[in-house]
């Protein structure tokens, strides 16, 4: 059955210590948020702006990558330790993921 | 409460299995309806077999033939092939890797009674008014047009079983990677947990497309999508692509366990550790990664162009590579040994040259220009009946021979083993090495008939002749199953003597909650290393202490119920559509009631605390004095 | 069988020094099937050009299993336990990594000595440039042939001549023709074993390849290759057999006049019989005009069922019912055909004629009137 | 140790969704789940790119002729929104603090409605404004899937929240659910992830043509 993880030897400051840290985090959330909200409103402007597609199709695409960068490893603490299985299964799926949309991009015509 | 076993009846035996979510019995579920489906499929394959022994034969209709056809692909594949190894992952896994069970035992059971009831739905199709006909592929065309309801069986059939596939493979995903005994490091790990850990993973990313596809074609047929109806702009390539994204890997989830059970052996009865571990490990996963670059293979005539072609003829033989180093180091782990040929060895020595041809003939298929001659040939059908039945087939015939001890306590009778080994192996080549030529001299797959005149007579009675030495290989071995079950002859933990991984070193069977004190694992073949330092068991890296177990339940049941129900369902509405609501009214009930069950018994499920048991000290220590049975 | 095996060492092999082996295997390989199906005898350059790959690609192969053989067959005879010893306890080896290297290598270079010739060859038999060619006036220098694949038969429509034939397909020998394929309902698969590989008939798009007919080979099997369907596509996927007429460019212009010139006039019935046939097929009789055009012009492209035009010169009747041999045949088949159409070929649209819908005498006319319809030949 | 076992803000471990082995499990499956999930959004995605605008004939309407700014941007706003809020409750849940990562969970839900209420605005604006329907041609067939996964994946996401809340409202939080509360966060971060494709792919760039 399951063992619980050890928490540090005085927990007092330990708990203090991690109040501290999950407030602090908590902070780069809100600051990545801000990031977020604020690549989008770019994204928008853009195709408002009707700019030509050749340039605005890689900066939609790569302003979409940030954004997901953004919420995989601050929202969703992908950075944190003991996410490396789980990253390993997921870059491996947005590989596969990618093949599939190239191909169907490329040699699927009508 | 007392762990020993005790004197059931049927009944409660019955619903012990309708409710087991322990991990070897389930392997037990899997391995009985695996083994019925085979039958199954292997009777459809005798038909198509007895159909074109000689020309211009009329022992079945051509649309029923097309059915056979399809059925035959459809359930060898998914119904008895992935199954049957499911059923050695299930067995050995857990105990290769000193787990007490693997990580979701309840979704293990789900996702065998999803398997289960997909293909029950799937063959119903025989008495509800025709089987599917497209082929196990199914393109679209013409899965599109087929008339009935046999399509409709085929995608919700395969949708259901598929939903279990899929949560199989994240199990057994998880458990490796979390529940491993202390000490078992990955690079200790035994090769048939790491290629069923590879063939997880495979699963993991090939089954979304199968799934997409499938929901394509269900709302095509269904609800009146238009995917793959060209004349509403709808593209039939589409999911010629989605098939074979799932398609291709699918075979290497099939290979790549049957590789796992082949290095057992090889090590196990050579008395030697198998050569090259690390890069077995490493073709293991290079090919996994590989299986995912090349599906367009099977797509070479589609007109992809030649760009295309090339490259993916390109990737296709760069898997020859690493395939090769496995049976090399298959090979040089023989080389020095002390082979026994007991029938699960035979079945590993006759493997590497089928599966060698095999392989050999998917490199000459892979060259792009030369497949034009060959797609959709009998050189195709050959290539691959000689990898999945040379190296598939061979390996779960190796593998029931070699885990049966484990999973049931007994041994089938060697001599009976080798009548089967030796029937079925002479019936094998027999059937399909004529047919490279029969797809060369110009006969096409699929064919309900050919004619007399084209020089296609002899060949193909003598393939039927083969298929007829495997049938009766394969009622040998029904027949040895059922006196050796019916004689129960118990045997030790290590019946071969040999045994190197730590499923050897515990009970057969083994105890429900598996190891007492989890096993301290000291390096590669753990058990070995402890034969060799003259212990008879492992040593533990736990005092005895409490287990916790899971508990049994019925939900998984109820839930893939449920969905088979709502299947049904989904595929009347749209003759009570085309009646415009005169008949067929209780079809959208019958699709709602379905669905309820299952969301239903999911509520239950998460609002219902289950926390399980404990199996105390105490009862584990009286279990050491008082024995079993 | 002899000529089919010369023929594979003058054109291609050549290339490669003959190995004694390749010679061998070739040889074998060139002794399976019948000549005017099996890809094992290539009747052109496609053909021989797959066929080299194939002979190559099975050399590499050959080599592979004969490796893989010897190793194997040591190790199961050497190390038995009733050669080692009972008791004896391996030296339980971890890998060698000279081996290692070895048995990668190798199988990188063999795949690199197939993978090359392959790219070069998929290119190739991809090219089809010339389909664009033009003379001075604008015309296209090649030929062109819009295939189109229905539920169990083939459609051969030639837009340059502005002739359409079903079912057998006319080609002159020694050039390259361009076939454009498609399919009217559900994916088809247009293949020539013994002249090339085949290429899909979607139902999305147009396919595009050539294939080339040598002279030589054509003799051999009295010029008529037999074609297939290699897709399923429904219960008579089996049957979806066309044939091949091969033509020297000469008779093959020849043959093109005749047809155009048939387009254009009309023929006069030979005697009454023909004439009754001719009524029973048209309007009044079963309306089998509505599926069949009988002009070599006409319906290219939308037509129900195959244009009849040259009916009475097919080598078979509807791709499986052999007219040749007797020539008497070809009434019989006609009979049967009509008569029990639904049973030889499970699926299709046609449909029989008992009978009630149709009477004796009336089937007989119309059996008469069809073996009439010529273009060609007397 | 018992999962129901009830803590205090002190004794609450740090990671408490992979304290228990079954929670660590719960947490790699879900994971593991995810990349899967990636390919079948992939599979979905390539499909709407493969019949993007293919329609029968001329007089269907094309993304371009479709799609509007202004709705766009709400329905991201609000989701990018219930993304935060979502990190709010389980900064909470870290914290121990019950109540307030219930707060948290139900703006969640709110959110996340009002961005199907949109959804299911456009969808009906599109069939009557547009004609463009699951039925009318390939494209409308391949948008309504695209999009309507994701949406079945956010009503999927707040049955999940709901369901947990009204379970776990009197038991306060305990081993046992909070890798459930946890799961859950995950997921609707994933659903997320997939709508920011979905207005960049679909909508932006079918706006720009
Ligand atoms: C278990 C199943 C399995 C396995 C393992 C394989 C393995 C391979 N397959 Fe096969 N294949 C199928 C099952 C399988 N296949 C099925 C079911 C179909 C048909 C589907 C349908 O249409 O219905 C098919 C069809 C198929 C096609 C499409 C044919 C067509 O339809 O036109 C191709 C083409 O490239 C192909 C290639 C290969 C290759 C290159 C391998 C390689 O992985 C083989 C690698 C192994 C070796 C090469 C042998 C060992 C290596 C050495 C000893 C080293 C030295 C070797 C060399 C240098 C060559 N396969
Ligand atoms: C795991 C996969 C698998 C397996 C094991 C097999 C096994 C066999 N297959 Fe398989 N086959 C496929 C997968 C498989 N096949 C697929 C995918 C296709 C393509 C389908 C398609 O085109 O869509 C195909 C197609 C296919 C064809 C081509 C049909 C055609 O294109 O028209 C043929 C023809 O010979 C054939 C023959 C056989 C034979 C003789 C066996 C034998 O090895 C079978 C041996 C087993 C038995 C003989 C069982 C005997 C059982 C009994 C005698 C029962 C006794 C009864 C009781 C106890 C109740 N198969
Ligand atoms: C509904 C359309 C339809 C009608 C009406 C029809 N046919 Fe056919 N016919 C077909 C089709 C389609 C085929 C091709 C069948 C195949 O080969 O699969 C065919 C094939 C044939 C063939 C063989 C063609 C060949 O090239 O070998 C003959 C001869 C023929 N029909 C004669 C007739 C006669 C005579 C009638 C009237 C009594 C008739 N058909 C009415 C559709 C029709
Ligand atoms: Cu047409 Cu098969
Ligand atoms: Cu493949």
């Amino acid at each position: 059955m399951a063992t619980q993880q050890s928490t540090s030897a005085n927990p007092k400051v330990n708990y203090e210590y991690r109040r501290k840290k999950a407030a602090e985090e908590m902070r780069k959330h809100v600051t990545s948020f801000a990031l977020m909200i604020f690549v989008t409103l770019i994204a928008f402007i853009m195709v408002l702006a009707g700019f030509d597609k050749t340039f605005v199709y890689p900066v939609l695409l790569a302003l979409a990558a940030l954004q997901v960068v953004l919420q995989l490893y601050y929202f969703m603490h992908m950075s944190h330790k003991g996410h490396g299985a789980a990253a390993l299964f997921l870059y491996s799926g947005a590989l596969v993921a990618f093949i599939t949309i190239l191909t169907f991009l490329t040699i699927v015509w009508w | 409460m007392s762990t020993v076993a005790q004197k059931q009846g049927f009944l409660a035996v019955l619903w012990d299995y309708l409710t087991t979510v322990d991990h070897k019995k389930i392997a037990i579920l899997y391995l009985i309806s695996g083994g019925f489906f085979f039958l199954v499929g292997g009777i459809e394959a005798m038909i198509i077999r007895i159909q074109l022994a000689v020309p211009d034969n009329n022992f079945v209709s051509a649309g029923l033939y097309n059915e056979i056809l399809t059925m035959h692909g459809t359930t060898m594949i998914f119904l008895a092939a992935m199954p049957l190894l499911f059923a050695f992952m299930n067995a050995v896994v857990p105990l290769q890797i000193g787990a007490r069970d693997v990580a979701f035992p309840f979704l293990n059971s789900l996702g065998f009674w999803l398997f289960f009831f997909g293909g029950i739905f799937l063959n119903l199709s025989w008495f509800l008014g025709g089987a599917p006909d497209a082929g196990w592929t199914s393109y679209a065309s013409l899965s599109i047009t087929s008339e009935g309801h046999g399509i409709d069986f085929y995608v919700l059939g395969l949708q259901i079983s598929g939903a279990g596939t899929l949560i199989a493979g994240i199990n057994f995903l998880v458990t490796i990677i979390n529940m491993r005994a202390p000490g078992m490091t990955y690079m200790r790990m035994p090769l048939f947990t790491w290629s069923t850990f590879v063939a997880s993973a495979l699963i993991l990313f090939a089954f979304p497309p199968l799934t997409v596809g499938l929901f394509l074609m269900l709302f095509d047929r269904m609800f009146g999508a238009n995917f793959f109806d060209v004349s509403m702009g709808g593209n039939t390539i589409i999911w010629e692509h989605l098939f074979w994204i799932f398609g291709h890997p699918e075979v290497y989830i099939l290979i790549l366990p049957a590789f796992g059970i082949f290095s057992e052996i090889f090590a196990t009865f050579s008395r030697k550790r198998l050569f090259g571990y690390a890069a077995m490990v490493f073709a293991t996963v290079l090919i996994g990664f590989l299986g995912f670059m090349v599906w367009a293979h099977h797509m070479f005539t589609v007109g992809l162009g030649p760009t295309a072609n090339a490259i993916f003829a390109v990737a296709t033989m760069a898997i020859a590579v690493p395939t090769g180093v496995k049976i090399f180091n298959w090979m040089l782990t023989m080389w020095g040994g002390s082979i026994v040929f007991t029938t699960p060895m035979l079945y590993a020595v006759a493997f590497i040259p089928s599966f060698t041809a095999g392989g050999v003939t998917g490199v000459m298929l892979a060259s792009a220009a030369a497949d034009y001659q060959y797609h959709d040939t009998y050189f195709v059908v050959a290539h691959f009946h000689y990898v999945i039945v040379g190296g598939v087939v061979l390996g779960l015939l190796a593998g029931t021979h070699f885990y049966w001890p484990k999973m049931f306590g007994t041994m089938l009778n060697e001599f009976l083993g080798k009548i089967t080994f030796w029937l079925f192996l002479i019936g094998f080549h027999a059937t399909f090495f004529v047919q490279h030529f029969l797809g060369l001299m110009g006969m096409p797959r699929r064919i309900w008939k050919f004619l007399d005149g084209q020089g296609l007579n002899l060949f193909n009675l003598i393939s039927t002749i083969g298929a007829v030495f495997m049938a009766v290989a394969v009622l040998v071995l029904v027949y040895n199953i059922i006196i050796t079950q019916i004689k129960n002859v118990r045997v030790g933990n290590d019946p071969w003597g040999d045994g190197r991984t730590l499923e050897w070193a515990i009970a057969s069977p083994p105890p429900f909650y598996n190891f007492k004190q989890l096993p301290l694992v000291r390096g590669l073949d753990p058990y070995w290393i402890e034969k060799m330092e003259g212990n008879t068991k492992m040593t533990p890296a736990e005092p005895v202490g409490d287990i916790h177990m899971p508990n049994n339940s019925f939900i998984p049941f109820v839930m893939s119920l449920g969905l088979f129900i709502a299947a049904f369902g989904a595929m009347y509405q749209v003759d009570w559509r085309a009646s415009d609501g005169e008949s067929f009214v209780w079809a959208i009930p019958v699709l709602i009631i379905g669905l309820l069950i299952t969301l239903g018994s999911m509520a239950v499920r998460s609002l219902k605390d289950d926390h399980g048991y404990h199996i105390h000290k105490e009862d584990l220590l009286k279990d050491d004095e008082g024995g079993r049975e | 069988m002899k000529e089919g095996f010369n023929e594979a060492m003058k054109k291609g092999l050549k290339k490669w020094r003959l190995l004694p082996m390749i010679a061998a295997l070739a040889f074998i390989l060139s002794g399976c099937g019948e000549p005017f199906l099996s890809a094992l005898q290539p009747a052109g350059e496609v053909a021989q050009r797959q066929y080299n790959l194939m002979v190559l690609s099975a050399v590499v192969m050959v080599v592979v299993i004969i490796v893989v053989s010897i190793v194997y067959s040591i190790a199961i005879t050497k190390f038995r336990r009733s050669k080692v010893g009972e008791d004896v306890i391996p030296k339980q080896v971890e890998g060698s990594h000279t081996l290692e290297i070895l048995w990668t290598v190798i199988p990188i270079i063999l795949v690199l000595v197939l993978a090359v010739p392959t790219v070069a060859v998929t290119f190739a038999l991809a090219d089809t440039a010339e389909m664009e060619e033009v003379d001075e006036e604008g015309n296209r220098t090649a030929l062109v042939i819009d295939v189109r694949a229905n539920l169990y038969w083939w459609e051969f429509n030639y837009p340059d001549q502005g002739i359409v034939t079903a079912q057998d397909l006319v080609v002159p020998t020694d050039q390259n023709v361009y076939f454009n394929v498609i399919a009217s309902d559900v994916k088809h698969s247009f293949w020539i074993p013994a002249v090339g590989g085949k290429i899909d008939t979607n139902v999305d798009n147009m396919n595009t390849f050539y294939l080339n007919f040598d002279s030589e080979s054509a003799e051999e099997v009295d010029n008529l290759f037999y074609g297939k369907c290699a897709e399923l596509c429904g219960p008579s996927h089996a049957l979806m057999d066309f044939k091949v007429q091969t033509l020297s460019s000469e008779d093959f212009d020849e043959w093109v006049a005749a047809m155009q010139e048939a387009g254009e006039e009309e023929s006069e019935p030979e005697n009454e019989t023909i004439a009754r046939g001719e009524e029973v097929f048209g309007n009044d009789g079963q309306a089998c005009i509505s599926c069949h055009a009988v002009s070599p012009t006409e319906r290219a492209g939308n037509s129900p069922g195959p244009n009849l035009a040259t009916f009475g010169e097919r080598s078979y009747v509807a791709g499986i019912l052999d007219n040749r041999d007797p020539e008497e045949s070809r009434e019989e088949n006609i009979k049967n055909w009509i008569r029990n159409a639904d049973k030889l070929k499970p699926g299709n649209t046609m449909g029989a004629y008992n009978e009630d819908d149709l009477s004796d005498e009336d089937l007989d006319a119309l059996t008469e009137y069809l073996m009439s319809l010529k273009v060609y030949t007397e | 140790m018992d999962a129901e076992q009830k803590f205090t803000s002190r004794t609450w471990p740090e990671s408490p969704e992979k304290t228990t082995l079954e929670g660590k499990n719960k947490f790699l499956g879900f994971w593991l789940f995810l990349g899967g999930e990636t390919v079948l959004f992939a599979s979905l995605f390539a499909t709407y790119l493969a019949l993007k605008d293919k329609v029968p004939s001329d007089d269907h309407a094309l993304a371009i002729d479709m799609f509007e700014l202004p709705l766009v941007f709400i329905m991201t706003m609000l989701l990018l929104t219930s993304s935060l809020t979502s990190v709010y409750a389980m900064y909470h849940m870290k914290n121990y603090n019950f109540q307030k990562m219930k707060t948290w969970l139900i703006i969640t839900v709110g959110l996340g409605l009002a961005f199907l209420g949109f959804e299911i605005y456009e969808f009906n604006h599109y069939v009557h404004e547009y004609h463009h329907t699951f039925t009318s041609s390939a494209f409308g067939s391949s948008f309504y899937t695209l999009v309507g996964f994701h949406g079945a994946h956010v009503v999927v996401g707040l049955g999940w929240f709901l369901l947990l809340l009204i379970r776990n409202t009197n038991r306060g939080l305990n081993l046992y659910n909070a890798p459930k509360f946890f799961l859950a966060s995950l997921y609707w971060h994933f659903i997320d992830v997939v709508w920011v494709f979905i207005f960049t792919v679909v909508y932006l760039m079918g706006m720009v043509g």
